[in-house]
């Protein structure tokens, strides 16, 4: 495990975490702006509540390292420096998007960044994750795969598929089940006959750990020590306790009949955001004025990424036909 | 007759079913408390409760199997894909258990089964989400497949669906959900394997069914108006079996034909469609069929381009124009 | 758990486990025989070696429960009481199998007797056991459902989908595993990275047990306290350690490159229906005639069966399209 | 030329593409030291070691995954499905990931991969080992799907399947692994989408492809020799792209026509080609085209009931006899 940064080092770092899950927070409520206004359009799922999690693994890896999500994907484009106009210009459909505007919010892509995708059947990037964790190893490379799913995939056979094989395979890749209570409108628990999903790692002879989601710290070490695990040749499953405080995309209600508004505000509460802001605060890394300028400098760049994306234009008609058949 | 959304039909044929028969129950992703993704289950968990209307994990797989099971100890399961997009996962179930038990028991176990959901693309939901397995599902011999357009052939055929002692596939449309139409209350059976004549016509057949009928209405009103054409429209309805005998006898009156459908072209059912026509009406063609499909590509997500991918009025009134030599 | 008989009883029942034993031992002697003369086709795979555990798992259930197996699967439908003859006619592809000839040594059906096929895709039939699980729970019955099936199903998603939701719903059924430590030529470790099958109970909150499969009164007892929890309303896995004496299949080689003939030959020396002999001799049960009587009372049996399917007349032509669908 | 089986053939073209380059691998069950269970990938274990020979669990879905994560990384994949029977249960990564990622990510990640493996029905395998899946397959935009039926195209085909930049699926068949033919040495490549004329003709265009090409030549002889017909026979040889040029061109010299397909008739390829025929060769057309296609049912076990849902040169004959009028 790499030592962790000391000192001004350290405020500095953890300036920069602040900093990003302050975007990830303001562009996510832009998206959900943009998506009343009808200018994003299919299904738009958000990452409010759940920022510490990108945010604290994806502090961990190297330019050239890998990444693959879900559908609920903006934060993990963002953090790893795809430009927020990309990204808002993709939900728009804009032909600047990150994937041309023929992939939409569920289908982001940046392979220049190792970003390989937004991908949209539960379960499904989870075999894909152990193949690129296997050219890795293929090529002798140094690199690592993370890859972010919901807990509810947990229940899908590609997930068993996926773990077995890594781990007989040994691939440097780091499992990350974000587990935010809920698919869609279903309590883990009513579906699952065992709730901590760190178990499941059990039967295939993987490391494991139990992480709180609401602490971006506590994630970046956690998979601090998975990664580095998996650049010596060994996968790892981590289960992140988060919670998502929107509805389960855009088209579905913000509490819904299956949790109570109490319980989402009772949840906010531990808010990462929150949390270290004040923390920061506390040890003066931080003032007011200082984080009033953060906020303000990231509604600035998403704002700006929004007018980007409305004035992009659309993709050429002809794209209709291109990019089915590589040459 | 009192007039109801396409969903709504649905919800009343899975209510009047299980309300007549014991051994029918609803399975699937969010049925339950949830409602229903799309509300076609909404009220049956109040109803009926929990072991006839039973929320499933993230597993078509697994559920697909536990309906055919069911079904092989005498029940009649509905299993609802939330979309048929995820019914790829459950293909092995569907094709080699609930088509095959039948005839590989030498007419032992029957499984009378249906699976539904909405099928084909909604509005921006990118490649993942905008598939329709018209041509895949009707290619199985063992399995039946319906297709219904409007809120009475909805409740018609799901009834007759749930009835039957076979696997019956019914391909509802997300897009189709809040249309409105007439519905004949209580016992309403619409016949699986007939065709419906939705607008009769002399010069010219339009073959179409699902989210492609209402273009195609659209296209014979235009073809009236603009050109004086009386074109008649064949909703099949059912595409496995196909009624033969109603496509044969509209073309050998009209002499020419263009066949729509939502899904790709290549090896579609439009192309059987076809085969059937120039075997069966040789004679009476004037010209070749011609075919509108969705554009040969995954459907892309920016909304001018995906309108560009999808059959439309325009694109059915050119190829009616080609047919006819107006061209 | 029910007593387990005593005395003469106890006898009686070991004798019949033997013959029942000696009995599958002597069909798949022949059913080797008639493949090697072309008499049966297609894939063809013998459970010499494994007969401990059908015979010991089929001898704790009542006649309406219902059974449920691969492709593997002679043994547990002559256990379960179909006719030898008809049994072996089915491998003929006789129209007087238990099949009429259309599903083969792979489908064996027998609905009379809760016979529910004969699978062939590894892992597939495990939803479907979970699904007569719940037909059973479904009308309160008090029937169980056991599910034989290989390891090497344990690496396939179905696995995980049916047992998770067997325990989620807490459904009567018995998943038996039959370990015999290769999936045709790849030894479990190679392809697994965990070995110990029953260690996946624990991601399922299951009962499991791990048994000697080469002792027919283990693999009854520990079958006996799963049925009796499963009628209790709880699954169980059982992992029963077994060994294949022959090759895969009769496509396959005996030994073949992933094993030692000296391997082969030490697990002989464990064989269970020498043991069970043994024990019944050194008790006094049986002496050396009795033996030798039974043995050929068994030999009889099978030779009359495949006079049968050898006079017995194929199928109909019509049958090609009869059953293909239930009226 | 060396005379080789198809089977070698094969092994040669997977030689040869890994001994140039080594970003080509193959994986699969049993591909290793099993040798494959057809043999297709006999002594490359030996050749190339465990890393470019990978020995797979039983987990279609996830080991089609991990080939498709390798190729998103930049490796060539050579997937082996040991029949594509079990490829059911692969269908979304190949249909939702390898066939659309490209597009999805704007033409940004192609996926240089090959699925293939034995399709179709072999002998005696009943019903859910016996499917051919040329039409599935070919409906799918973002796939390229070849099916050769001879040895030097085999060869030259898998070579070009290697190279090429886009998932191809490639369709083999265990009854034509044994089948001898010339095969030219070395660099032999046959380009994806190029039709084959296998016997020139003028009086009937035979459309076959894979192991229907045999009996469609066989019916060609007696054609000529019975009725002195002069049958062309045309091998398709890529399902997608249809090389519709040589179809075209030949129809409109023989002015008649009989497809075969080993698939089912419902939706098949056959179907696709008489849409592509009487839409471009409308007015050459002196009879409907008839097709040869399995009969529409789940293929039974019993022989003679196999033989006659077959396609054979009887059944062609007498279709050809029909489009020529001779009935
Ligand atoms: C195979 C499949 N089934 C169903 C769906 C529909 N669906 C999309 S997201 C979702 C819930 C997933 O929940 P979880 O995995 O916990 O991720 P979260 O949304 O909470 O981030 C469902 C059911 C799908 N996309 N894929
Ligand atoms: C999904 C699937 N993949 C591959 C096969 C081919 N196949 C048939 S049996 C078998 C090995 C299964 O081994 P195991 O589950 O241990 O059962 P055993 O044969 O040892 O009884 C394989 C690979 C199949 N039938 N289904
Ligand atoms: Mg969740
Ligand atoms: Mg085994």
């Amino acid at each position: 495990m790499t030592q962790a940064p000391q000192g001004d080092a350290q405020l500095e770092r953890e300036r920069r975490l602040l900093r990003e899950m302050l975007l990830v927070r303001r562009f996510e409520e832009k998206a959900a702006e943009a998506y009343a206004l009808g200018k994003i359009g299919g299904f738009c799922h958000l990452y409010v509540g759940q920022e510490a999690v990108a945010v604290g693994a994806l502090a961990t890896l190297q330019p050239d390292d890998y990444i693959l999500c879900s559908y609920r994907e903006h934060a993990q484009a963002l953090v790893r420096g795809v430009p927020a106009r990309a990204v808002m210009a993709e939900l728009f459909g804009k032909a600047t998007g990150c994937s041309k505007g023929k992939g939409g919010s569920m289908h982001l892509f940046d392979a220049s960044r190792g970003f390989l995708g937004g991908h949209a059947i539960v379960g499904g990037h989870l075999p894909l994750a152990t193949g690129i964790g296997y050219a890795i190893k293929y090529r002798q490379g140094t690199q690592v795969c993370l890859c972010f799913f919901g807990e509810a995939a947990v229940n899908i056979g590609a997930f068993h598929e996926a773990l077995n094989m890594a781990s007989v395979w040994k691939l440097p890749v780091v499992f990350i089940c974000e587990n935010n209570r809920y698919g869609m409108g279903t309590a883990f628990e009513r579906v699952a006959a065992v709730t901590d999903v760190v178990e499941h790692a059990c039967s295939y002879d993987m490391a494991a750990e139990l992480v709180n989601g609401m602490d971006v710290l506590t994630v970046l070490d956690a998979t601090e020590r998975a990664v580095a695990r998996a650049r010596r040749g060994h996968p790892t499953l981590l289960e992140v306790r988060t919670y998502r405080y929107m509805g389960h995309s855009m088209s579905d209600p913000l509490y819904g009949v299956y949790r109570t508004k109490d319980e989402v505000e009772e949840q906010k509460k531990r808010d990462p955001i929150t949390q270290l802001a004040h923390r920061l605060k506390d040890t003066g890394a931080i003032d007011q004025a200082a984080l009033d300028e953060l906020d303000a400098a990231v509604r600035a760049e998403v704002e700006a990424a929004v007018k980007y994306a409305d004035g992009s234009p659309d993709p050429d008609p002809t794209e209709l036909f291109a990019h089915v058949l590589a040459d | 007759m009192a007039t109801l959304t396409y969903r709504d039909a649905l919800n009343q044929a899975l209510r009047e079913e299980m309300q007549r028969d014991a051994s029918v129950f609803v399975l699937g992703e969010e049925v339950g408390v949830y409602q229903g993704a799309y509300k076609v289950s909404r009220g049956l968990l109040e109803e009926f409760g929990p072991m006839r209307v039973l929320d499933t994990p993230i597993a078509e797989l697994g559920f697909a199997g536990v309906g055919v099971g069911a079904a092989m100890a005498g029940l009649r399961p509905v299993v609802e894909f939330m979309t048929w997009n995820f019914a790829l996962l459950a293909l092995d179930q569907i094709v080699n258990s609930a088509a095959k038990i039948f005839y590989m028991s030498g007419g032992q176990i029957p499984v009378p089964i249906v699976f539904r959901g909405p099928n084909g693309a909604a509005l921006q939901l990118a490649a993942q989400h905008s598939q329709a397995w018209d041509a895949w599902l009707a290619h199985i011999p063992g399995l039946k497949v319906v297709s219904p357009a409007t809120p009475a052939d909805a409740k018609g055929l799901l009834k007759s669906a749930i009835r039957d002692n076979n696997p019956v596939i019914v391909l509802e449309g997300e897009m189709l959900y809040n249309t409105k139409g007439e519905v004949p209350e209580g016992e309403h059976l619409v016949p699986i394997g007939s065709a419906d004549v939705k607008r009769p016509g002399t010069d010219v057949t339009l073959v179409c069914h699902s989210k492609t009928v209402a273009p195609a209405l659209k296209a014979a009103e235009l073809l009236a108006g603009e050109l004086g054409v009386s074109a008649e429209v064949v909703d099949l309805r059912s595409l496995r079996p196909l009624d033969d005998a109603t496509i044969i006898a509209s073309v050998s009156k009209t002499n020419r034909c263009v066949v729509v459908e939502e899904g790709w072209p290549h090896a579609g059912i439009g192309a059987q469609v076809v085969d059937i026509i120039q075997r069966e009406a040789f004679d009476s063609l004037d010209a070749p069929v011609l075919r509108v499909t969705q554009a040969d590509v995954p459907m892309p997500y920016n909304k001018h381009l995906e309108r560009a991918a999808k059959p439309s009025p325009e694109k059915i009134l050119a190829a009616t124009r080609r047919v006819l030599y107006l061209d």
